[in-house]
């Protein structure tokens, strides 16, 4: 059990840090961590928790997710409607009723699915409901479906493609191309105060926490065992009696929830959210983040991400012309030489054995 | 429990932190070290097509006020980054570049999407961003110098153009589906039903970024265009979509005499993308074109092309904004003798420096430049040929007088109205504006 | 009263017959022994039992009265049939024993697979299979690190946990040592004394150890039934094996 | 010459010198600064009739015509300047103390309606039915006399058509012409039929009632008649549409299709055939212009070259390393995407790139009210080449054939002594040359971009997944039924939501069959 604490521990002890120096130290103090080093480090961790749930469907039930994204986004947007009906008569056009981009567009009343909005609990709720009800619809078809590997690879994809455009669209009412932004507080709080921001990087590492225990819990479980047998030989489960259609739904389901909880999180803090969060690009990193990692174990999950991301923080900044090769050759260099991910380093038992060649025809039709 | 959660927890670092305010972005400057100037152009991504351009020309004007001694005795250090057209990192960039670089002021953004996610960091580590493209407008920030267009310094002169010597009367307003297009759409419908123009005679058109399947919307300009009226397309269709659009206009054979296309996000840049020899009589409204006949605009091309060691390479009107942008603030920052931000934005309004078509580009106290409209036909050299220029300088409007929420707005950053949605009516500032007081 | 009865069943893939009218009878308690050679349909007979592949045509009658045809492999498996693959499969990343536990018989439901705590009498069950597929001692190793035979071993312990009325069992001797196969011959025949079994097999000295009624299967339909002896010496079943 | 010299009678013929006079003033005024003046002066100088206003408007649609300070005005002909009042060579003239003469789209109208009615006479019948249409296009009551005179002497029977219907539309226009030739006339654009006949009759108001009736019932049945060709016309774009589409995703109906390899960078491999275009096309600008017109046919061999090679080298690299692991290919291919998009934008730079339309390949023509562009056309006729190709490889090469073998049964072939590792290496190969030629044809509809690939990489997965993997036939179904459902969503719904749609009714699709429309069947897809 004491292992298990300590990733969750050790996040959050890293988060306290940062935020108190933030807080407490003298801006020109050596000690003193930059506002901007709190906020990334907030991201950081929402992804952290994305990565968390792509990892409990992909790393212990096989399921590989293109569209993971899309319920990170979908429930960014649930808690970005709780943020634009915040700013109230403080938009640019002063409207008390209607978020500037629908004023813009010449609307006049606030369409039916944005009412409740302007409740915090009402869109904490939606964050994880919508996203979740969403996995649930898709998974119901295509689990049963016995829609699997690289054919829901590629459909999770297309999914995510479709919302894009979709929220692309002006007439969707959520801001179209511009998204929501230039929130002003959460629950009365300044959104820009130092204080709060270091607020939601502790929340942030402490939800994280909580859902690295839960996971963890899940796959520790019985049903947990139950996931790794249908990712290891599911047709055995099938004649053993299980029904994995139904254990994959379940986990799918929760996976979105995460997903959307994370979105919630990221949206406070990186202060807008618009469709490109739904591009299939951001799935595919997402993925990355966990295969660098070490799929099929949380902490490596949560590793990848916050290494990948301050990879590309650091990149697109010391070398902005060519971070994308470095990218690149990470990801290639992660899949040929560690196919477990950095967590693979500190593994112990057998190496996986990989299937024979040939399989793939069999992955590509099951 | 969230909600309560952030409560709790910010009152309690609240309580331990004292009061927490933003650190100025240039804190305590100290003499001998060097200026940092932000460069926040996406250089991967879809939007490096048309933003690498800009992060090449910041750093040749860089260079050049190196090579003139620099500023205030301190040389001048451009900051790259790359956003990666990627926007929630715009904003996560903006923000390493004033609390970190400390960066004195910057120069980027192309999208609005982009500036939208930006402006809450500039405004709250209270930074200085020049924003070199054409607008929807809609908005009037203490940090922020808009050096490009506003809808009524590129789009009302264009269609008055066609009006007039097009003696066009049926018009389709083609566009990609974002805020910009749709304000200017907005915009030029009321107008043109002012000037007459029947709701029957519009065609309004939206279509998804990247669009590149142009046959059946090209066919239907074409039906549209055969009703007996002289027809012509507005085009604020963005970026990538617009080489497909114009490669399918010259395929189904729709000649400038047939049914004339003028472009607002279309310059030199995009025309090197494209044969242009079918496109010929088509039109762009810019500020600014490379065929601009003045020794100014000559000199700068020879820099360029220098600079970038390349005569092939062309210039344009977000580049001709940058070049303006930038001597604004050299000149802001000398009358100022400071880069502190405060200092540098009140010195601003008021400068006004050549732009490169033998005028004077002055910054308005609504942080808008003023701005001559030409009206250019591609020719077959890739070039735009000048035939119709506003005689006049043109001021910008940033809040739309056809929107009825901001029709009564002003900006104005001068002491002591200090304003960026100033209602005239109420004489109150608008919320809006307010934040930015 | 029969325990399964298939009656006229016929499976084609891309027009090729696998299976031709195909009917057979199970008693109760029996063990019967499938040869045949390759492309025979022994291994598609297993999937239409197992409802992996639904046939084209025919009946397959469970017990009293209940259509096979009708239902998906965990309804099937849930009824008491439990199959073993050619290829052994187990659990690889899990341990013997957690590879047991999952087949358990037991509510199979995710709901309660979620709180389900491993009970005392689990665990004994456990030991007891172990103790049959004489895999106790490495009841915590992972399924991945054991040998070919053990893990065919673990499979057939995993069909006991089942706790099945009927078990298929497909080529159990494959790649085994002598010696294993010996072990596994008494293995089954200890099985069948509680349950009913079907083997198919290549191994003509394994069947004849099993010393059982025989069916031999050629292109899809049933060529001869009896004793080992009286299937050796049918004139069809020599022209099969031996002809050509 | 000669030609220019028999028209030249037959003008003096048919207007005589009467509009000399005018034409000197129209010439004057040429020289005069102003683009409506520029116009007018062309109005008038094609009404004149005088001979010389023909090589002057010819000069000025070629750019060719310069004005002195003086506001003299003088042609640039290959020998020197030449005076464009008398015709005399000009030799004392210096080109930079003359200015050319500009012009705008009002002054091109002109310029091409002027022509049209002067060139009525031509002896090339091609240039006069040109001409007619030009006139009908202008329809200036004017360009009656012209008419008559040409129609008198004509006996082409296609360009007396073409007259007549250019006679028609000045009629309608001409203010002193009876009802009956106006009725007549609005029969005749009626049975001509067509968009511009359609907007001619539709400026018919304020009419005589009886010709207003006629035109009004004239447009409707024209509109009928249009209606039916939209539909098809829908088709062809559908088909165009999914030809495209069908390019881009062939290769990959190969490399994931048939070996299941997930190739994230395939787009990439688009892009780089496109940039071959482009290449390919600057080396034949420099090296042998001559052949600059079938540039584009040179590239599509070259494109396959470097994306083949290209993909050949992947696959020794990188691909081989992943067999058996498709979800890691996908990842390390993803990361090659990166690569290869981020080295084209350093190498070529960010922006766009221009490959130019060969003219066999820019234009439009018509099969009765069908409006066929040739590129599309000429997409069309390649993506199903390219087809027919790939399937006569893996059909009848021994290289197929190995294929073939490999993926039904690697161990069988390998024991056969197949080098399995060399076919593979062959079949990523040829599935990304394939790719390479798709970017031919895209280079001719797209930006030429290092963005290009990604764009189509998803419709490509949903082509192929759509279709069903590892069946061309699938691939091809799959592609145009997309194709021709966008373009038909399109007007209804509009661009976003129409793909939207698509998108969805796929995704709902591969859930009932799981397997695409044509599954692989039999056990080893069971498996």
């Amino acid at each position: 059990m004491r292992r298990s604490l300590l990733t969750p521990a050790l996040v959050l002890g890293v988060a306290i840090v940062l935020a108190g120096l933030n807080l407490a130290t003298p801006a020109a103090g050596a000690l003193h961590v930059s506002s901007y080093v709190v906020s990334l480090a907030g991201k950081y961790l929402c992804f952290a928790i994305l990565a968390l749930a792509l990892d409990l469907v992909w790393g212990y039930v096989g399921i590989l997710s293109l569209g993971h994204a899309a319920f990170f986004a979908l429930g960014g947007y649930a808690m970005g409607m709780y943020l634009m009906r915040e700013i109230g008569a403080r938009g640019v056009y002063a409207n008390a009723r209607l978020p500037d981009f629908m004023v813009f567009l010449g609307w006049h009343d606030l369409p039916w699915y944005w009412l409740g909005f302007d409740h915090f609990a009402v869109a904490a709720v939606m964050a994880v409901l919508v996203p979740a009800a969403l996995a649930f619809a898709f998974g119901w078809f295509a689990f049963r479906a016995r829609v699997g590997g690289v054919y829901l690879a590629i459909i999770t994809q297309a999914l995510t493609y479709a919302l894009m455009l979709a929220f692309f669209r002006n007439d969707m009412g959520f801001g179209g191309n511009n998204g929501m932004t230039d929130f002003k507080d959460v629950l009365g709080l300044p959104l820009h105060a130092d204080a709060t921001r270091a607020a939601l990087l502790v929340i942030t590492a402490l939800v994280l926490g909580a859902v690295y225990l839960a996971a963890r819990a899940l796959v520790g479980s019985r049903f947990g065992k139950v996931l790794v047998a249908v990712r290891d030989a599911e047709a055995r489960t099938r004649f053993l009696g299980y029904r994995p259609e139904a254990y994959k739904l379940v986990v799918w389901v929760i996976s979105a929830a995460i997903a959307g909880i994370g979105g919630a999180l990221y949206v406070m803090q990186v202060g807008i959210i618009n469709p490109s969060e739904f591009a299939p690009a951001n799935s595919i990193e997402a993925v990355i983040w966990v295969a660098v990692g070490g799929r099929g174990t949380l902490w490596g999950a949560v590793l990848g991400a916050v290494l990948v991301n301050f990879a590309k923080t650091w990149f697109t900044a010391a070398l902005p012309e060519y971070w994308l090769f470095g990218l690149g050759a990470l990801f290639i260099g992660v899949t040929l030489l560690l196919p477990k991910g950095l967590a693979g380093l500190f593994a112990r038992g057998p190496v996986r054995r990989t299937a024979p060649r040939g399989a793939i025809a069999e992955e590509g039709a099951r | 429990m969230l909600g309560v959660g952030l409560a709790a927890v910010a009152a309690g670092l609240r309580g331990a932190s004292g009061t927490a305010v933003a650190a100025p972005a240039a804190a305590a400057p100290d003499a001998s070290a060097s200026i940092k100037v932000g460069v926040l152009h996406s250089l991967s991504g879809t939007m490096a097509i048309s933003e690498t351009t800009l992060k090449d020309v910041m750093l040749m004007l860089i260079a050049d006020q190196n090579a003139k001694g620099g500023l205030l005795g301190r040389k001048l250090e451009p900051v790259v980054v790359d956003p990666a057209s990627n926007w929630p990192l715009f904003a996560e960039k903006a923000r390493q570049l004033l609390s970190v670089d400390k960066a004195a002021a910057v120069f980027g953004c192309w999208t609005s999407v982009s500036r939208k996610s930006v402006l809450p960091v500039f405004e709250e580590l209270n930074g200085i961003l020049f924003y070199p493209v054409q607008y929807e407008g809609q908005e009037c920030s203490r940090n922020v110098f808009y050096t490009g267009a506003a809808p009524n310094q590129q789009a009302i002169p264009a269609v008055d153009y066609l009006m007039g010597e097009g003696k066009v009367q049926r018009w389709v307003l083609a566009g990609t589906d974002y805020v910009y297009p749709r304000t200017t759409n907005q915009i030029l419908e009321a107008y043109l039903k002012l000037k007459g123009v029947a709701p029957a005679d519009i065609l309004i058109n939206y279509t998804p970024f990247g669009f590149s399947d142009w046959q059946t919307i090209v066919a239907q300009i074409k039906a549209f265009g055969s009703a007996g009226k002289k027809t012509a397309v507005v085009s604020t269709i963005n970026g990538d979509a617009n080489v497909p659009f114009y490669k399918e206009l010259g395929n189904q054979g729709i000649k400038a005499t047939d049914i004339p296309v003028v472009a607002f996000s279309v310059g030199e840049e995009e025309l090197a993308g494209m044969d242009t020899k079918p496109l010929v009589g088509h039109l762009a409204a810019w500020n600014y074109f490379e065929s601009v006949d003045t020794p100014e605009n000559t000199a700068f091309i020879d820099g360029w092309h220098k600079f970038i060691k390349n005569a092939k390479r062309t210039t344009n009107d977000p580049m001709e904004a940058h070049y303006i942008g930038f001597n604004m603030w050299v000149k802001a920052v000398e009358k100022a003798g400071t880069i502190a931000p405060d200092a540098v934005i009140d010195a601003m309004i008021g400068v006004s420096v050549p732009n490169l078509s033998a005028g004077y580009a002055a910054m308005m106290p609504n942080h808008h430049l003023t701005k001559p409209v030409l009206i250019g036909e591609i020719g077959d050299d890739g070039q735009f040929d000048i035939v119709s220029q506003t005689p006049g300088l043109v001021v910008a409007q940033e809040w739309s007088p056809y929107v009825a929420e901001t029709k009564d707005l002003i900006g104005d950053w001068r002491k002591p109205l200090s304003c960026g949605a100033f209602n005239v009516k109420t004489s109150t500032c608008g919320a809006g504006g307010g934040k930015h007081a | 009263m029969t325990l399964l009865y298939l009656d006229g069943v016929s499976v084609s893939f891309d027009g090729f017959r696998a299976l031709n009218a195909l009917s057979l009878v199970l008693e109760p308690g029996e063990m019967r022994a499938v040869i045949g050679p390759n492309g025979a349909g022994k291994t598609t007979m297993m999937d239409v039992i197992t409802g992996k592949t639904r046939p084209d045509t025919g009946r397959v009658v469970f017990g009293e009265d209940t259509d096979l045809t009708r239902l998906d492999e965990p309804a099937i498996a849930a009824l008491g049939i439990g199959r073993k693959f050619q290829k052994p499969t187990v659990f690889e990343s899990h341990s013997v024993a957690d590879n047991l536990l999952l087949a358990l018989a037991g509510d199979r439901r995710a709901r309660r697979t979620l709180w389900a705590r491993e009970t005392a009498d689990e665990d004994s069950r456990i030991e007891a299979i172990l103790a049959t597929v004489r895999l106790s001692p490495e009841r915590n190793r992972l399924a991945a690190a054991l040998s070919h035979g053990q893990k065919q071993w673990l499979e057939i312990g995993m069909l006991l946990a089942q706790d099945p009325r009927l078990l298929l069992v497909d080529e159990p001797v494959a790649g085994m040592t002598d010696a294993e196969t010996e072990q596994t011959a008494a293995l089954l025949r200890d099985i069948n004394r509680t349950r009913s079994v079907v083997v198919v097999e290549h191994d003509m000295a394994f069947v004849r150890a099993l010393g059982v009624k025989v069916t031999v299967l050629h292109e899809g339909a049933v060529l001869s039934e009896g004793s080992i002896d009286h299937v050796s010496e049918d004139p069809r079943v020599v022209e099969v094996y031996l002809g050509r | 010459m000669r030609r220019l010299a028999c028209l030249l009678i037959a003008a003096c013929l048919a207007l005589g010198l009467a509009g000399a006079a005018r034409a000197d003033d129209a010439v004057a005024a040429l020289a005069a600064p102003g683009f409506e003046r520029t116009r007018t002066a062309v109005v008038a100088l094609g009404r004149s009739g005088d001979p010389r206003a023909l090589p002057v408007i010819v000069a000025l649609h070629d750019g060719a015509l310069y004005v002195r300070t003086d506001h003299a005005l003088f042609i640039r002909a290959p020998a020197g300047f030449v005076d464009a009042a008398t015709g005399v060579p000009a030799p004392e003239v210096a080109p930079n103390t003359v200015k050319k003469v500009r012009v705008n789209n009002a002054v091109r109208e002109a310029i091409n309606d002027a022509l049209g009615a002067l060139r009525l006479f031509a002896s090339d019948p091609s240039a006069r039915i040109a001409a007619a249409q030009a006139v009908f296009h202008a329809h200036d009551p004017h360009a009656l006399a012209a008419l008559d005179q040409a129609l008198a002497k004509e006996s082409h029977p296609e360009v007396r058509e073409a007259m007549v219907q250019a006679r028609a539309a000045a009629l309608l226009f001409a203010p002193d012409a009876s009802t009956p030739d106006r009725l007549a006339a609005v029969a005749t654009l009626r049975a001509r039929g067509g968009m511009d006949a359609r907007s001619l009759l539709d400026q018919m108001t304020g009419q005589p009632p009886a010709v207003a009736a006629a035109a009004a019932s004239a447009v409707t049945s024209i509109d009928r008649t249009l209606q039916l060709w939209n539909l098809v016309q829908g088709v062809y774009y559908g088909i165009s549409l999914g030809s495209i589409l069908l390019l881009a995703a062939a290769g990959l109906a190969i490399t994931f299709g048939v070996m299941g390899v997930i190739n994230m960078a395939h787009g990439e491999m688009v892009m780089l055939g496109a940039y071959t275009t482009f290449v390919v096309q600057g080396l034949v600008l420099a090296f042998v212009p001559a052949l600059s017109a079938v540039s584009v046919l040179i590239a599509i061999p070259a494109a396959f070259a470097v994306s083949g090679v290209l993909g050949i080298v992947i696959e020794r690299t990188l691909i081989r390393w992943l067999y058996g692991r498709p979800l890691e290919t996908l990842l390390a291919t993803w990361g090659l995407s990166l690569i290869l998009q981020q080295a084209v934008r350093t190498v070529f730079g960010a922006s766009n790139r221009a490959v130019s339309t060969p003219p066999w390949m820019s234009g439009e023509g018509h099969l009765g009210g069908l409006t066929l562009t040739y590129n599309r056309l000429a997409i069309i006729v390649f993506a199903f080449l390219v087809l027919a190709g790939l399937m006569a490889v893996l059909r009848f090469t021994s290289l197929g054939l190995r294929m073939r073998a490999v993926t039904q049964n690697r161990l069988m072939a390998s024991a056969m002594g197949i080098r399995t590792p060399r076919i593979d290496a062959l079949t990523f190969g040829l599935g990304s040359g394939v790719a390479g030629m798709a970017g031919v044809a895209l280079s001719q509809i797209d930006n030429v971009s290092p963005n290009l690939g990604q764009g189509y990489i998803i419709d490509c997965f949903m082509v192929v997944v759509f279709g069903g993997v590892g069946n061309l036939w699938g691939t091809v179904v799959g592609a145009l039924t997309l194709g021709i459902a966008n373009k038909f969503l399109e007007p209804v719904a509009g661009a976003v939501l129409g793909k939207i749609v698509v998108l969805v009714m796929i995704i709902l699709f591969i859930q009932r069959k799981p397997r695409g429309l044509f599954p692989l069947k039999g056990r080893a897809a069971e498996a």
